[in-house]
């Protein structure tokens, strides 16, 4: 065994994308393979649940989990990677934030279900099967993982020692954060391995954004061509970089697309989207009130827009759905 | 205790508003509804802001959050800003987080915002007594509760996990 | 002794305020809770807060139990905020580590329910405590005080303010949007219940005004900007043009002679249109300053062009200028005194007596002109129709208690009623009646004075007149006006005929008071005066520190009480003057520079222009010596990085938490 | 400009002339009026008095019909008559302001299977040519001047009291400028909303006919040639009762009593066939076209 550092990758609620943003690091993966030693990585190579439950606790220096908790099996390997691992960072905006699957935060569980296995028009299921989580054949019992009511992010589970965000990191924050790591030159506990200032601050455009803007009209992306040159917001496109934590270096921005706030607030707010959306009312143009709603119009869906990544970790982490209460069962 | 079961004496449940005030207008009209004994629902306590400006949509959504029934802001009229232009940010503001509210599952009668200048003591009491009475149909919002209840989901002891 | 080693120990006071709340409160229960609750050393009720031996009490605590923290539930903070914080800092405790809950406005006061009351009183108490919890100390913002003085207004509390303070050696300027200083009172034939000749007692007081070296006299002027802040403002002065060089006129009158219009075919504006004028004129003999101006609407060379120019060529000082433009002066002042005045009531508005529609229907101001000796009929009781009067019928409250145009009393109507019932019985021997709901005459010989009235014969028929009719029903009504009322006295409906009407109409705010409150950032009340901070304890004073209102633009009032609320506006201003400087809220926006992004959201906020972007270092930066501490930037910021002392997001969301958080078991057994 | 029209009962008996010059005017005005179909009686002022529930329920229902009938846009009744002018009005008002009324109407209106929201709009004919139509509008319209014809205006109380919705309550003067728009002179008379005695001519004859006398004889005092009125049952008052309180009050009146419509239609120059003027008691004619840039007798 080498005495190289033990590290482990593991993905929950997630797309992929925070794990190819590891093979993202390009030759420099080398490097980091040099400095460490990857005892966890299921992406890549096959690994038992029973394999980890098996290894002492804190036996893993470091480990990078990835994706939002939706599941009771999401849960478990959280709680059981808390105990194995001395450093647990969450990676990427599922982790850190909830992500993009936390948008199902708007809705029923019942609801998503239905969706999934009955109503979405590539499904064909007329007996209305859905899955549950035990089941008998044969004699032998198997079971899924629960299903829960709503995401999750990491540290709603269990303590994250770091954070590192984007959807996914960027290369160069994930080297900076293994670094700093090895170099044992981390911050408090509890930080965002990323600056602690808005995205504005790198954002290439920065200085195109006239200091005494009004928004007269709200455009989605679509509906204009925006100037590759000009503050988008300035062009009335909603751009959550103002209320967004730098460290991607504006990548979005920078390819003519608005942030959309991956990166989660900075530390001194609390809910991203309720920031964003103060500033952008404030820095509209109208006021008559019919005139305001109608500008206001121009953001057609304030929650999917303003907490496209936060939703969980928001001040409010899910639509309130009165009738429901949670479910013991599937 | 439930912070959320806010009840009276004889035990049945009150709704629990939060009112953000500007200090120059709805502030001082509710010093002079006072002054006037003009007798209202106490089913709602009062922030003092300097402007219905400062009222960040964070402190609303963090009293919804932390067990309020309903959020009322109060603010100059129209064209009275004691800075001017506070109110018409405030104004703005509220649409866009009543609807973003809405869509959240928090009914727009929850979250109100109204005009009051420092003369109009009895506006103050036939706003609280009606934001009272529509949130008294509606019933309790209960968002801290509800969400302790969603985390009942989780397993939080861990002998039940781990099997070593 | 702010802090000990970082331990906050919090001293919670609740007061009875007599039984103001204790009636209502359970005050001695609130104390017992808030004594529970984390940080709190020390919890008491006392009779009153306010008073010497309530704040010695706090005195006492903070250097007893070492606190360092001060809550005092009482009354509102508007009222007495500033007493407890005082208290506070005199036992050597930072003045801002105090907050005060507002348990009697906002709830003896307003609910009934002892039990809920209490609940609410505590839930109030325990926000305090722990937003006082989160406080930081602070230093309070000295402004120093720019010793001139503005008046708005000539009238008698515009003049009698301007000349007080003037007199105290301070530098003031009037502005009098009409042509000349006096107001309403330089209409008045006589003044009640002396009848001292207004004009004998006003004129001295306006020359004074003139020529007093203190004071600028710009009259047919009006403000329209106001900028700043207490102690320094900054005021734009629009001087409409009169057509005439005001330094250049010395008011010999020879232009209105020379005017292409031989005969005066204008409505003369001071006679109420009862007397005619040319032109160019003056608004009336004592007119201050004695100085000509030419009405644009009716000068031929001024609307056409095409004139001999008779007048120009007569003045020989060059003083007429008819291509003379509006102009514009800017100001700094550091206190502001607003005597804007009243309006009369448009008594067409109740068109059932017949104002606009029977010549022989008069208001009370028409009376006076007809009545002075300097009117259109010198003094002569002559009607539009060319008759004198045999019988007069005033009628009271035209335009005040009634629901249907204003409901206030304007409190001069009975008086001024008398006093031209006085007055016109001996210009003409005419018979007089006065028809009333109440007389009221509550002042210093108001009283007397009726009662002279009664014995001089006027007639008095309690009830409010239904219509003032021309319908004869009878020949001794023929060509008579017909006052019908119902004399409540008698139980009977009564159709008095008369040759004259006076309504005695109330007293309105201006009809532009709405715009000059929003110009000098003040409120009105209900009815659109002025609005005062406090009814009782600062009548004069308004919400904007520095900013004080005198005489009838705050509410009805008879020439004594403006007189003596001019005064006190003065004394105000003087106090602020002499004190060289104001403390200021230090409510006041930071930033920490290490949180902006430089997103720039926030400059264009600012009304004050307080926030300025710094192109060098990408960030913006807020000058507190602007910032009026709104806190609108704050609620902006999607960095956070802009904070408001006194209103720090920390110290709100204590005050929610606090608010909503779970009770203590004992607090439900109320 | 399109409305509901709401004729009541006086408009298709007594009222007959207004009913037809109201309709020949507005439609010279280019306004379409659509009778309300299936309407009821408004109940006057009397039902109120035995039943206000039941007058409420039944002045309601034509308000109901009204709002099913109109898809786009607020939907206006017209209601010329002042007895159903103002039932209308306080049905309205009522509705809205008072739950106890509200509750009940929609009581009754459920009976009969209907439903109201209270989105109606009820109007006066002066209303709308004042405030919709304009005088300028009318003016243009004038081919014969009524110049030198002295016109009372008449009232009566209900159409501005208590529901004072376009005029004022006590010295109303939309008719007048609409007399003075059509070149006549109006006469400044203070009794243009005093009391005509409504039915106290049927009942107290004493009572109503002298009330009459009073506004016949001022409007005479005045100079008035004749009087419009934009009241069936004031018309009828002040027309159909001249002869005997000249006999009983030794009077010698005799003036033309005219829906202010009928004037209007005979300056727009509409043939008096269609404004009703042969239904009247008192032949306008003769005064209007005796006067110079009148209207001849025949048009």
């Amino acid at each position: 065994m080498s005495d190289k550092p033990k590290v482990g990758f593991y993905w929950c609620a997630s797309c992929g994308g925070c794990e190819e943003s590891i093979v993202d690091l390009a030759e420099d993966i080398l490097g980091v393979l040099d400095a460490v030693d990857i005892r966890l990585w299921p992406v890549a190579m096959d690994f038992k649940r029973s394999d980890v439950e098996a290894m002492a606790d804190r036996e893993l220096a470091v480990t990078f989990l990835n994706g939002a908790i939706r599941t009771s099996e999401q849960e478990e390997m959280a709680r059981i990677l808390r105990r194995k691992s001395g450093l647990l960072i969450a990676y990427g905006s599922c982790a850190h934030l909830g992500g993009i699957p936390g948008l199902a935060n708007q809705f029923p569980r019942e609801e998503i279900l239905r969706f999934v296995y009955e109503q979405s028009p590539t499904t064909e299921n007329t007996e209305k099967i859905r899955p549950l989580t035990s089941a008998e054949d044969q004699g032998r019992k198997t079971t899924l993982p629960k299903f829960f009511t709503m995401v999750r992010s990491l540290d709603q589970i269990v303590e994250v020692d770091y954070y590192l965000p984007g959807c996914p990191p960027t290369p160069k924050l994930l080297l900076n954060a293994v670094t700093a790591i090895l170099k044992g030159e981390l911050p408090p506990k509890g930080s965002v391995l990323a600056p602690d200032t808005a995205l504005c601050d790198e954002c290439p455009r920065r200085d195109s954004k006239p200091v005494d803007l009004q928004i007269p009209e709200f455009h989605r992306p679509h509906q204009v061509v925006i100037d590759p040159a000009l503050c988008i917001l300035s062009q009335g496109v909603v751009c959550m970089g103002p209320a967004t934590r730098g460290g991607c270096e504006a990548a979005c921005p920078a390819g003519n697309m608005p942030c959309t706030g991956c990166s989660g607030p900075t530390s001194g707010v609390a809910d991203q989207g309720a920031k964003i959306l103060s500033c952008l009312a404030a820095s509209s143009s109208p006021k008559e009130e019919d005139e305001i709603r109608r500008v206001l119009e121009g953001i057609p869906d304030p929650v999917g827009t303003f907490y496209r990544y936060a939703l969980p970790t928001s001040i409010l982490r899910r639509k309130r759905m009165p009738a429901e209460t949670p479910q013991a069962h599937q | 205790m439930d912070r959320q079961q806010t009840s009276d004496s004889s035990g049945t449940w009150q709704p629990k508003i939060i009112a953000f005030f500007c200090n120059w207008c709805t502030y001082t009209a509710a010093d002079l509804a006072g002054v006037s004994r003009m007798k209202h629902d106490s089913h709602f306590r009062i922030i003092r802001v300097m402007c219905s400006g400062r009222v960040d949509p964070q402190f609303v959504i963090d009293a919804f959050a932390r067990g309020a029934d309903g959020v009322l802001i109060g603010g100059c009229h129209p064209g009275d800003c004691h800075y001017m232009e506070g109110n018409y940010k405030a104004l703005r503001r509220f649409h866009l987080l009543s609807r973003m509210l809405m869509s959240m599952g928090i009914e727009q009668d929850r979250f109100r915002l109204e005009w009051i200048s420092a003369s109009e003591g009895e506006k103050v009491r036939t706003v609280i007594n009606d934001m009272v009475r529509r949130i008294r149909a509606l019933g309790p919002l209960r968002l801290p509760a509800g969400l302790a209840e969603l985390d009942g989901e989780l397993k939080t002891r861990e002998e039940e996990i781990l099997h070593v | 002794m702010s802090e000990q080693n970082g331990e906050i120990r919090i001293g919670f006071y609740v007061c009875h305020c007599g039984h103001n709340i204790a009636n209502i409160v359970d005050v001695a229960a609130v104390a017992r809770y808030v004594a529970g609750l984390p940080h709190v050393v020390v919890s008491r009720e006392y009779k009153y807060m306010c008073s010497d031996p309530g704040q010695e009490l706090l005195r006492q605590d903070i250097h007893d139990h070492r606190l360092n923290r001060i809550v005092v539930a009482s009354c509102s903070p508007l009222l007495h905020e500033q007493t407890f914080r005082t208290a506070t800092a005199k036992a050597g405790v930072n003045p801002f580590y105090f907050q005060m809950v507002n348990i009697r406005e906002n709830v003896s006061w307003v609910h009934e329910d002892p039990a809920e009351a209490t609940l609410k009183a505590r839930d109030l108490a325990r926000a305090a405590v722990r937003r006082v919890a989160a406080h930081k100390a602070l230093q309070p913002k000295t402004v120093s005080i720019n010793p001139d003085v503005l008046v708005v207004g000539g009238g008698i509390a515009g003049i009698h303010a301007a000349l007080t303070l003037a007199n105290a050696g301070k530098k003031v300027t009037l502005v009098e949007r009409a042509p000349t200083i006096g107001g309403h009172m330089a209409m008045f034939d006589k003044t009640f219940p002396t009848l001292d000749c207004a004009a004998c007692i006003l004129t001295p007081k306006m020359s004074a005004v003139k020529n007093h070296p203190n004071i600028t006299l710009w009259t047919y002027a009006e403000v329209t900007k106001v900028d700043g802040f207490v102690g320094n403002y900054t005021v734009t002065v629009k001087h409409k043009p009169r057509y005439v060089k005001e330094d250049l006129c010395v008011g010999c009158l020879e232009c209105i002679d020379a005017c292409v219009y031989k005969e005066a075919k204008v409505p003369d504006e001071f006679n109420r249109g009862l007397g005619k004028r040319k032109p160019i004129y003056i608004p009336f003999p004592q007119a201050t300053p004695q100085v000509v101006l030419i009405d644009p609407e009716t000068c031929i060379a001024v609307k056409s062009g095409k004139c001999k120019r008779t007048c120009v060529e007569k003045c020989d000082r060059l003083a007429i200028d008819l291509d003379q433009k509006e102009s514009f002066d800017e100001i700094t002042v550091g206190t502001i005194i607003l005597a804007t005045g009243f309006k009369t009531f448009d008594p067409k508005r109740v068109s059932y007596y017949g104002y606009g529609r029977y010549p022989n229907v008069y208001i009370s101001l028409e009376a006076e002109r007809l009545i002075n000796a300097s009117g259109p009929t010198s003094g002569e009781l002559i009607l539009r129709d060319g008759r004198r009067p045999k019988t007069v019928g005033i009628v009271h409250c035209v335009g005040s208690r009634d629901k249907n145009t204003h409901r206030w009393c304007s409190r001069t109507c009975c008086m001024y009623s008398l006093k031209l019932a006085h007055l016109l019985k001996e210009h003409s021997g005419a018979e007089v009646y006065n028809f009333y709901i109440d007389i009221r005459a509550a002042g210093k010989a108001y009283e007397e004075f009726y009662d002279k009235l009664l014995e001089e014969n006027v007639h008095f028929i309690r009830g409010r007149v239904a219509e003032v009719t021309d319908w004869a029903v009878i020949p001794e009504e023929e060509g008579k006006l017909i006052i019908r009322v119902e004399d409540t006295m008698i139980g009977v409906v009564r159709r008095i005929p008369v040759d004259m009407v006076v309504l005695a109409v109330g007293m309105e705010p201006q009809s532009d008071a709405q715009e000059v409150r929003r110009l000098f950032n003040i409120s009105c009340s209900t009815e659109g005066f002025f609005l005062e901070r406090h009814p009782k304890l600062a009548p004069v004073d308004t919400f904007t520190d520095g900013i004080f209102i005198a005489g009838a633009c705050q509410g009805p009032k008879d020439i004594p009480d403006s007189v003596a609320q001019a005064g006190a506006a003065a004394a105000q201003a003087l106090m602020l003057i002499d004190s060289g400087e104001i403390k200021l809220e230090p409510n006041t926006a930071y930033l920490t520079e290490q949180n902006c992004s430089g997103c720039k959201s926030c400059i264009n906020l600012c009304p004050y222009h307080a926030i300025s972007y710094l192109d060098d270092k990408h960030r913006a930066s807020i000058n507190e010596a602007l910032c009026k501490g709104c806190g609108t930037c704050v609620a902006s910021c999607p960095s956070g990085a802009i904070h408001q002392n006194l209103f720090e997001d920390e110290e709100i969301y204590s005050e929610i938490d606090g608010l909503l958080a779970e009770r203590s078991p004992e607090s439900t057994a109320v | 400009m399109k409305y509901l029209y709401y004729p009541g009962c006086s408009l298709k008996s007594t009222g007959r002339p207004y009913d037809e010059s109201l309709r020949a005017v507005f439609a010279a005005l280019g306004i379409e009026l659509t009778e309300l179909d299936d309407w009821n009686c408004c109940g006057a002022t009397a039902y109120a008095s035995i039943d206000e529930n039941q007058a409420f329920g039944l002045a309601a229902r034509n308000l109901a019909i009204a709002e099913a009938a109109v898809t786009d846009g607020p939907p206006t009744i017209v209601a010329p008559c002042s007895a159903c002018f103002l039932v209308l009005t306080k049905t309205q008002r009522y509705f809205e302001d008072y739950d106890h009324v509200r509750d009940g109407v929609t009581r009754e209106l459920a009976a009969a299977g209907l439903t109201y929201r209270g989105h109606v709009k009820v109007r006066h004919p002066l209303d709308i040519l004042i405030h919709d139509v304009g005088l300028p509008a009318i003016a243009k319209l004038v081919q014969h001047q009524m110049k030198g014809l002295h016109v009372a205006s008449y009232y009566g109380c209900q159409v501005v009291r208590p529901f004072a919705t376009f005029d004022d309550p006590l010295y109303p003067t939309s008719m007048d400028a609409i007399m003075r728009s059509l070149g006549a002179e109006t006469v400044d008379w203070p009794l243009k909303t005093r009391c005509c005695g409504g039915s106290l001519s049927g009942t107290i004859k004493e009572a109503g006919l002298r009330l009459n006398q009073h506004l016949l004889v001022e409007a005479l005092r005045k100079g008035s040639d004749l009087v419009v009125t934009c009241c069936p049952l004031c018309q009828f008052n002040l027309e159909c009762f001249q002869k005997q309180i000249n006999k009983n009050y030794d009077e010698r009146i005799s003036l033309p009593i005219m829906y202010f419509t009928q004037l209007m239609g005979l300056a727009f120059g509409i043939p008096e066939k269609e404004l009703g003027i042969r239904r009247l008691f008192i032949d306008p004619l003769p005064v209007i076209g005796a006067l110079k840039g009148g209207v001849p007798a025949h048009v």
